[in-house]
């Protein structure tokens, strides 16, 4: 693995920030949101930022920009200066001049970041009109070749375009050019490709990579994924619960890392090497799907847009104690074939056998007594259990639907508990309590409390912060191991599905492109857009947990940002 | 656009018509007698028989309502029963008084209602957003008729800046218009304004935490900018909403505003005709005036798309 | 579908949300007052038999339109009836008129709402009647009903009812329909909880905050339209006094014994303040998406 | 009220300075500026109706008066004058002659002719109850040439004239022969008078507005004017009659100078207006107005004398009057059922209502009856302000008297249409209602409704009392005045006894005018000739 080598030793530095405070309004008992946060940011250095949710990244960036939310954050000490002008007490209108002149930002969710109801074009000439005396013309014009310069495609239509018209790899560069439009001094990308598909993602880190270079830019980049650090930073900064535990540059980081906390960290990042297969279950396959076809548009319970082929002629089927993964970028369909197979919809054609019955076509009443033997854990923690339940409740609802005794399901829940390794006393709370990992845990106990034979895991891990999603995963192992339950793993992440699974079948655009044994498919793809893929993961040439590059890369060598 | 204003269009019909069968059925079972009305206090049991055989009111039920479902295909709202002038012909005359005050009491309404709801929203929590928050909710809490009685006992009788009571058509000269009709007009405003400007700060307050508004503060726009060019066009579409449902209130409160500023328009045409059991001319309001709301209600779903590119139909 | 992971909350949004909005515990010295009034409000008007100096329709030609003196604290109306006993007993039945409204408008529009947000059949029929009712103006509707039934008590609640159900219905089936979209009524689809049981177990409750709201509204406004209905001559009758009939009848004495309006629509207007501030704070106290927050 | 009402006094200077630019918008600068003289009336009802044969309403007689005219009329001492025809009676009483007098044209130009007068004479007496009377013993009714109507009687039929006089009730105006042939049953559609003003159709709004020009071709009669005889002599160009629903509205109208007059004026809201210098508040005229109630004689309990009497003996009109009027200058007590000022006037009999209730009395009648508790339906409009207070005090002396009194609030309208019903109390019927009338609309025997016993036949209550229909009788075949008088003294003490229905006294509503309006002559109809307007 080939890190960015720039040599930043006479660079002057743009941002240097120190003993950086800041504290919730009207609580000063509270602990501080970030507590001393010092942070130096040279001309062309790419400095990223790096922690798991809460630790103080995104208001680090926000403070630099003078955007706290009022009323909520202030500053409570320490000092932002941006070469010579300090931010911390500047006025709004100094603030004002300073956005985007000399300090940039932009942000994770493409989508919601840019005004929907205004055109693109004129939100990035917005900057031109706030900043310059530029004619209507020459605004314009330099708004074109900005956006030339960010590689969009028909320039000239996209300019006059809204933003729920582009994709987001468009709208993330729309973002870009509207950001660096007066060439600003400091760039902050707060999870600027979190949002993104990993082949966009690849585009945008390179395009920012290139603005880069082209006109010197500082970046602070903040990010929670390793892999994204593993190819561009030139520096890392760690942070944890408002502090910077840990910076280097970045090889230094990732060979040596010198805080417990930053090997934690490393050593949960999943990498592209395909886990041990395990052995072939004698057993019949718990779940047989032929020919499966889901074409949006025919009614069904939940409707959706008109017309679309979601899903064309899957087929696969997984035995008992084993892990079949569905990989694919977004709108590739691994979602509808889940949500076909426990028939939150109704699969247009094809079969679907769970445990020894045809489920694809029954009626809903028909269907009933067999949703014991299929389970869903979905992606969204905070939405996946009813808030107004206790999680005892949720746990029960299954098994009391089916005939077991309350008592009966209440103890087994207890069980569950200690399953998921949460205490006993969660049964009598309430979602709200919980973090995202928990939830996602009580999730997983009341699919498991149904004792399924199927378990289906919709980006069941997607949502968390990397060693959340790490135990998540091991906890899943293991439920398996102990019910000998087969599972099918969708996740747009091939280095979890490498983790977990032990067959894959990838997935373009509602077709099934490849399928196989994860070690075959992951290692030596047959397809090109599967290759498309496993090159775009990022950082798929290191192996975080063990601090060293992969001895067998995966796929062909090349293609780094 | 077109297909969906023509659905649109279509999808009125049923609901016009559940108006209308609603409304005569009503009617029919009301008591009141609009030929007692007709013949005055000493006219004999007789008279009356003879009076309600001319006017079809001895007719099935059935009967007199496909005349009336008949005429109305036809395009004939029928003839007062009272006054024997033609219904239309009475709309015509009491159509223009309540609907140019309607428009002023909008115009007012969203001139202020929505720039103290966007900076109650801007200065959410301090005193600028408790005042117009106060002011909102004092709005509902007042009838409509003591509103109009404090206009009129502070601007027409101690200030006696404007008339107490009346009604010009803009025809007789703005200033007598607008003399006349800015106290109705405020009247009515009152509840209006405390619904926008309420709905405003809550739709602004949604807006103004989203990601695009701190991407537009990140680039250095203006606080004016960020709030009328960014926010508010966002927000728009629930205050659009409220603008159209709020249309019933703005009706109901017509009906008052009428009596108490002696502005000969259709709501009080409606309450005399109701106390009077005219049953053509309250049929003909009825529908008139549901033809309005979902009219206004269309014409609202319809301008969604002008504030929001991602709304087509 | 959102297979992006932390789409729906970027930091941003979470951090805004987790520390501007209220714990539970930020009421606010405004909510508290209104309580406070309202309750004194509703013990006065409930308990006014126990304490009024006069009956309340005990007439008096002799003694019209008094001022107020010890003898009579607010004076007397025009048939001489004692004013401040009238006021204090009038509030019994406008605010029986209010919460009358609002419950019996939020029960049946709760029902038709989860019909018509779990029936796709009935949806439309039931959603087309809601129109209608909603394009009659309410007040015309009312004084129609009104005339219809006689102007009694429970005429006012129904013609003050029928408006609103149609508002509670749309209410209702919105929640419906957006709350069986979320991941946890999937979840219970697959845990083979029937449709019954979900719509009451999992997505009626979901209406329950929303539907508290509207009916502090409902029951503020009923208030406010019996006023007007009084106004227009087809309100309660005057032997049972309410606060809106009381100004009705004091209403062309608005210039020379303002008392008759002022203080029947002092208590209406602090009452229905009241209650309106009580909503806003319950609105923003149960809201879900703050509760999450609390966490 | 009383430091806004100073504060707003104090701004008013500054606030007039700083509005100069808006002066344009105050009321004064509004008037009409274009020599027309305009009188603006708020009478007490809106106009819907136009055919003043077709309905009683007040308001529709006052139109009539506006547009049309009649053969002869009414003065101020209740004696028919010629208007625009003078009569001639035959010896035996049974032919009237009627001469038409020079001059007279209708609006559309057209000359008056004695066809025109027998037509509209004709459908007037299909529809009055009074001129039923007179056609029961009519022979013939003809026009031999264009100035003269001859009336043929086959019985002498002593009142004629004082029918066909009457102001009230239904007058029988003159309207061109084509528009009379319309059914009695139907409205009439073209509204051609030969009155002194001329109905302005193009700026009529029901129930609103409605304009009266000057009629320039109308010649009056050379006497002065009096009540609805004399010269009718129109001093303004126009006169709109407006309607404004809210009463404190339109005395602050008239405070400002919108309006120039108030046809009636609230007793109680007087105040805001007796400080104005610019404004007159006065009585239009002595008579005035009866309250009165009227039991349904079909139903229990009131089916039963005694019961009546009893209620007749629980009311008091002194508290009714006080309570709907408060000012005794606006009031009397009076038990005279044909008003305590006209010819047939008289108040004997009447002492239980004149002298204060009798409750004692009224139990003890109770009790005598047997009243068994059944409740008493007491219909109580809700709408109209002048019907609003009776059955709130009469109810309270009933209770007092020991009858339950079920009070049942409605509309007028609803009160109209369920008073129509004879059928029991439990299936829509009712025990009891209140109304006004004016007083020359009781004035005698045979306008008079109430004092008709013809059972289902007769006015609501339907009471069967052969008793008082031969003293109609009676009055209508008696020679001369003084047997009259005899009779109809006969009959109030008849309707005290039976209690046909319960006389509640007199009173007066005031009129408001504008000092710029001078000339009006007192009469019951408000009517607008012989008035001038000066300039403010």
């Amino acid at each position: 693995m080939e890190f960015t080598s720039k040599d930043l030793g006479n660079a002057r530095t743009v941002l240097k920030i120190r003993g950086l405070k800041v504290g919730l309004v009207g609580r000063p008992g509270a602990a501080p949101v970030l507590d001393g946060i010092d942070l130096d940011i040279r001309a062309g250095e790419t400095h990223c930022l790096v922690g798991e949710s809460g630790s103080g990244k995104s208001v680090t960036s926000l403070c630099a920009m003078g955007l706290l939310p009022r009323g909520a954050l202030e500053t409570t000490g320490g000092s932002i200066d941006l070469e010579g002008i300090e931010i911390t007490t500047a006025r709004p209108a100094r603030m004002r001049e300073l956005r985007a002149r000399r300090i940039a930002m932009i942000f994770q969710e493409p989508m919601t970041a840019l005004n929907p109801v205004l055109r693109v074009g004129e939100q990035i000439e917005e900057v031109l009109n706030m900043h310059t005396d530029l004619s209507q013309s020459e605004a314009r014009s330099r708004t074109i070749d900005m956006m030339e310069q960010v590689h969009l495609p028909d320039v000239q239509r996209i300019y006059s375009a809204f933003p729920h018209q582009l994709s987001g790899g468009q709208r993330q560069r729309i973002m870009i050019a509207m950001a660096l439009i007066l060439d600003p001094d400091l760039l902050i990308a707060d999870e600027p490709t979190t949002a993104l598909d990993v082949t966009t993602q690849l585009q945008i880190l390179k395009l920012i990579a290139e603005m880069q270079h082209r006109h010197g830019t500082a970046v602070l980049f903040i990010t929670h994924d390793m892999g994204v650090v593993a190819e561009i930073a030139d520096t890392v900064s760690v942070m944890q619960s408002g502090r910077i535990v840990e910076r280097a540059p970045i090889r230094d980081l990732l060979t040596n890392p010198q805080e417990t906390y930053t090997r934690k960290l490393l050593q949960a990042v999943p990498n592209l090497a395909p886990r041990a297969a395990r052995g072939a279950a004698a057993a019949p396959d718990v779940i047989t799907v032929k020919a499966l076809d889901m074409t949006y548009g025919g009614g069904g319970f939940f409707r959706k847009a008109a017309g679309v082929k979601a899903a064309q002629d899957v087929s696969f089927a997984i035995a008992p104690g084993r892990t079949l993964g569905i990989v694919g970028e977004s709108g590739s369909g691994k979602s509808t074939v889940a949500r076909c197979i426990l028939r939150l919809i109704d699969p247009t054609a094809g079969q679907v056998t769970v445990a020894g019955t045809e489920i694809a076509h029954l009626s809903r009443r028909q269907l009933q007594p067999h949703r014991k033997h299929f389970q869903i854990v979905f992606q969204d923690p905070y939405r996946s259990l009813n808030p107004r339940w206790t999680v005892a409740r949720s746990l029960c609802e299954g098994p009391v639907n089916f005939g077991t005794p309350r008592e009966a399901a209440m103890s087994h829940a207890a069980e569950l508990m200690a399953l998921v390794d949460l205490p006993r006393d969660a049964l009598d709370r309430y979602p709200h309590q919980f973090s995202g990992g928990q939830r996602q845990r009580i999730a997983i106990a009341r699919a498991v409390a149904m004792k399924p034979d199927l378990l289906v895991a919709d980006e069941a891990v997607s949502a968390l912060d990397v060693s959340v999603q790490a135990q998540v995963l091991d906890l899943l192992d293991d439920i398996q191991e102990k019910f000998g339950v087969a599972m099918l793993f969708i996740t747009h992440d091939l280095r979890v599905a490498a983790q977990i699974c032990d067959e894959v079948l990838v997935m373009q655009k509602g077709r099934v492109v490849e399928q196989g044994p994860a070690a075959a498919v992951l290692s030596d793809p047959a397809h090109t857009y599967t290759r498309t893929l496993i090159e775009a993961a990022p950082g798929r040439l290191w192996d975080f947990a063990n601090f060293r590059a992969l001895d067998h890369a995966p796929a062909r060598q090349g293609a780094t940002a | 656009m077109f297909v969906y204003i023509l659905k649109r269009v279509l999808a009125t019909i049923p609901v016009m018509l559940i108006v209308a069968i609603f409304v005569f059925l009503l009617l029919r079972l009301t008591p009141g007698d609009p030929a007692a009305i007709l013949a005055g206090d000493a006219a004999t049991p007789a008279q009356l028989e003879r009076i309600r055989d001319r006017l079809g009111l001895n007719d099935p039920l059935l009967t007199q309502f496909f005349t009336w479902m008949g005429q109305l295909l036809r395009g004939d709202l029928g003839v007062s029963l009272l006054s024997n002038t033609s219904v239309a012909g009475m709309l015509a005359d009491r159509l223009g008084p309540t609907i140019n005050i309607a428009l002023m009491t909008i115009t007012i309404s969203v001139a202020l209602a929505v720039p103290m709801g966007v900076i109650a929203a801007w200065r959410h929590r301090t005193w600028v957003d408790f005042l117009v928050m106060s002011f909102s909710v004092l709005g509902f809490s007042v009838p409509v008729f003591v509103i109009g009685y404090i206009l009129i006992q502070i601007f027409a009788i101690e200030l006696r800046w404007v008339p107490v009571q009346g009604y010009k058509s803009p025809g007789d000269g703005f200033g007598a218009f607008f003399s006349r009709a800015i106290l109705p007009s405020l009247t009515l405003a009152t509840i209006y304004i405390a619904l926008i400007a309420r709905m405003t700060r809550a739709s602004m307050l949604e807006v103004l935490g989203e990601d695009y508004i701190r991407t537009a503060r990140a680039k250095g726009v203006r606080e004016n900018v960020v709030l009328f060019r960014h926010a508010l066009r966002n927000a728009a579409v629930p205050i659009l909403t409220i603008i159209g449902t709020g249309f019933a209130l703005l009706i109901s409160g017509v009906v008052v505003t009428e009596s108490v500023f002696n502005i000969p328009g259709i709501g009080r045409l409606t309450v005399d005709a109701i106390l009077a059991r005219d049953y053509p001319v309250i049929q003909a309001m009825i529908l008139l005036t549901a033809g309005i709301y979902v009219f206004v209600n269309l014409l609202v779903d319809v301008s969604y798309s002008f504030f929001d590119p991602r709304i087509r139909y | 579908m959102t297979e992006i992971p932390q789409s729906r909350h970027s930091a941003f949004q979470v951090l805004t949300g987790l520390f501007s909005l209220p714990a539970g515990a930020r009421i606010g010295i405004g909510p508290m007052i209104a309580a406070v009034i309202l309750v004194v409000i509703v013990l006065a008007s409930v308990l006014a038999p126990l304490y009024v100096p006069y009956d309340p329709l005990s007439m008096n030609a002799m003694a019209r339109l008094k001022p107020p003196s010890p003898e009579h604290l607010l004076g007397t109306d025009p048939y001489g009836r004692d004013t401040f006993s009238r006021v204090m007993t009038g509030g019994r039945v406008s605010l029986l008129i209010g919460v009358g409204a609002a419950v019996v408008s939020v029960a049946i529009g709760l029902a038709i709402g989860l019909v018509a947000g779990f029936f796709r059949l009935a949806d439309s029929i039931i959603m087309r009647i809601m129109d209608s009712l909603m394009a009659i103006p309410a007040i015309l509707l009312a004084i129609a009903l009104v005339a219809l039934n006689g102007p009694s008590l429970m005429s006012v609640i129904i013609a003050i009812t029928v408006p609103e159900v149609p508002r509670v219905v749309r209410l209702v089936r919105s929640v419906v329909l957006s709350a069986r979209e979320e991941p946890y009524v999937e979840a219970a689809i697959a845990l083979g909880s029937s449709m019954p049981r979900i719509l009451i177990q999992h997505l009626m409750p979901n209406t329950f905050a929303p539907l508290i709201v509207q009916g502090t509204y409902i029951c503020a406004s009923a208030i406010l339209i019996e006023a007007i209905l009084s106004f227009l001559g087809a309100g309660v009758s005057t032997e049972i006094p309410t606060w809106g009939n009381i100004m009705a009848e004091g209403r062309t004495y608005f210039q020379i014994k303002p008392g008759l309006i002022f203080w029947p629509g002092l208590l209406l207007s602090l009452c229905i303040l009241a209650i309106n501030l009580l909503g806003d704070t319950a609105r923003d106290l149960l809201d879900p998406r703050m509760k999450k927050r609390e966490g | 009220m009383l430091t806004l009402r100073s504060a707003l006094k104090q701004t008013r200077g500054l606030a007039a300075a700083l509005l100069t630019g808006t002066a344009l918008l105050a009321p004064g600068a509004l008037a009409a500026q274009d020599g027309e003289t305009t009188i603006t009336a708020v009478m007490h009802s809106g106009l819907r109706v136009l055919d003043p044969v077709i309905t009683t309403a007040h308001i529709t007689r006052d139109h009539g008066y506006m547009i049309y005219d009649v053969l002869t009329a009414v003065d101020e001492n209740f004696a028919p004058q010629p208007q625009m025809a003078s009569w001639e009676m035959s010896e035996d009483g049974l032919t009237y002659t009627f001469t038409l007098r020079d001059g007279l044209r209708f609006h559309d130009g057209a000359p008056v002719t004695g066809a025109d007068a027998v037509a509209s004479l004709q459908r007037w007496g299909k529809r009055d109850s009074g001129g039923q009377l007179i056609f029961d013993v009519t022979t013939s009714l003809e026009a031999p040439d264009d100035k003269t109507v001859v009336w043929t009687l086959s019985e002498p039929f002593a009142p004629l004239l004082d029918v066909i006089s009457k102001q009230s009730a239904v007058p029988p105006f003159i309207m061109p022969a084509r528009v009379a042939a319309t059914s009695s049953d139907e409205t009439i559609t073209e509204y051609v008078g030969s009155g002194p003003f001329v109905f302005n159709e193009a700026e009529y709004e029901p129930g609103v507005n409605v304009t009266y020009d000057k009629f320039d071709d109308y010649v009056p009669r050379d006497e002065p004017a009096s009540w609805m005889a004399g010269g009718k002599v129109v001093n303004v160009d126009k006169v709109v009659w407006t309607t404004m629903p809210d009463a404190l509205t339109a005395l602050n109208a008239l405070s400002a100078g919108e309006i120039d007059y108030l046809e009636q004026v609230q007793i109680d809201l007087m105040p805001i207006i007796t400080g104005n210098p610019d404004v007159t508040v006065e009585k239009r005229d002595a008579l005035g107005y009866v309250t009165i109630g009227r039991p349904n004689h079909l139903h229990p309990p009131f089916d039963n004398k005694l019961v009546r009497q009893s209620a007749m003996a629980a009311l008091d009109q002194e508290s009714m009057l006080a309570t709907m009027q408060g000012d005794p200058e606006y009031y009397s007590v009076c038990g005279a059922i044909f008003g305590c000022a006209t010819p047939l006037g008289d108040a004997s009999g009447s002492e239980d209502l004149t002298g204060g209730a009798n409750i004692e009395k009224a139990k003890a009648l109770l009790a005598e009856a047997g009243y068994d508790g059944t409740p008493i339906v007491l219909m109580a409009p809700t709408d109209v302000i002048s019907l609003i207070n009776q059955p709130v005090v009469a109810a309270q002396a009933l209770r007092e008297a020991g009858f339950e009194v079920d009070m049942q609030s409605m509309d007028w309208q609803s009160v109209v249409q369920r008073r129509a019903q004879q059928s029991p109390v439990a299936e829509g019927g009712w025990n009891m209602f209140f109304t006004n009338w004016m007083v020359p609309e009781v004035s005698d025997p045979l306008i008079n409704v109430m004092v008709n016993g013809r059972g289902d036949d007769a006015w609501f209550g339907w009471p069967t009392d052969p008793e008082i229909e031969e003293l109609r009788a009676a009055f209508v075949s008696a020679e001369n005045p003084a047997s009259q008088k005899e009779i109809a003294v006969k009959i109030q003490q008849h309707v005290m006894d039976n209690v046909n229905y319960i006389m509640m006294g007199e009173y007066i509503i005031p009129q408001a005018r504008r000092n710029t309006i001078q000339n009006m002559i007192p009469s019951p109809v408000p009517v607008f000739w012989n008035m001038t307007k000066a300039a403010e």
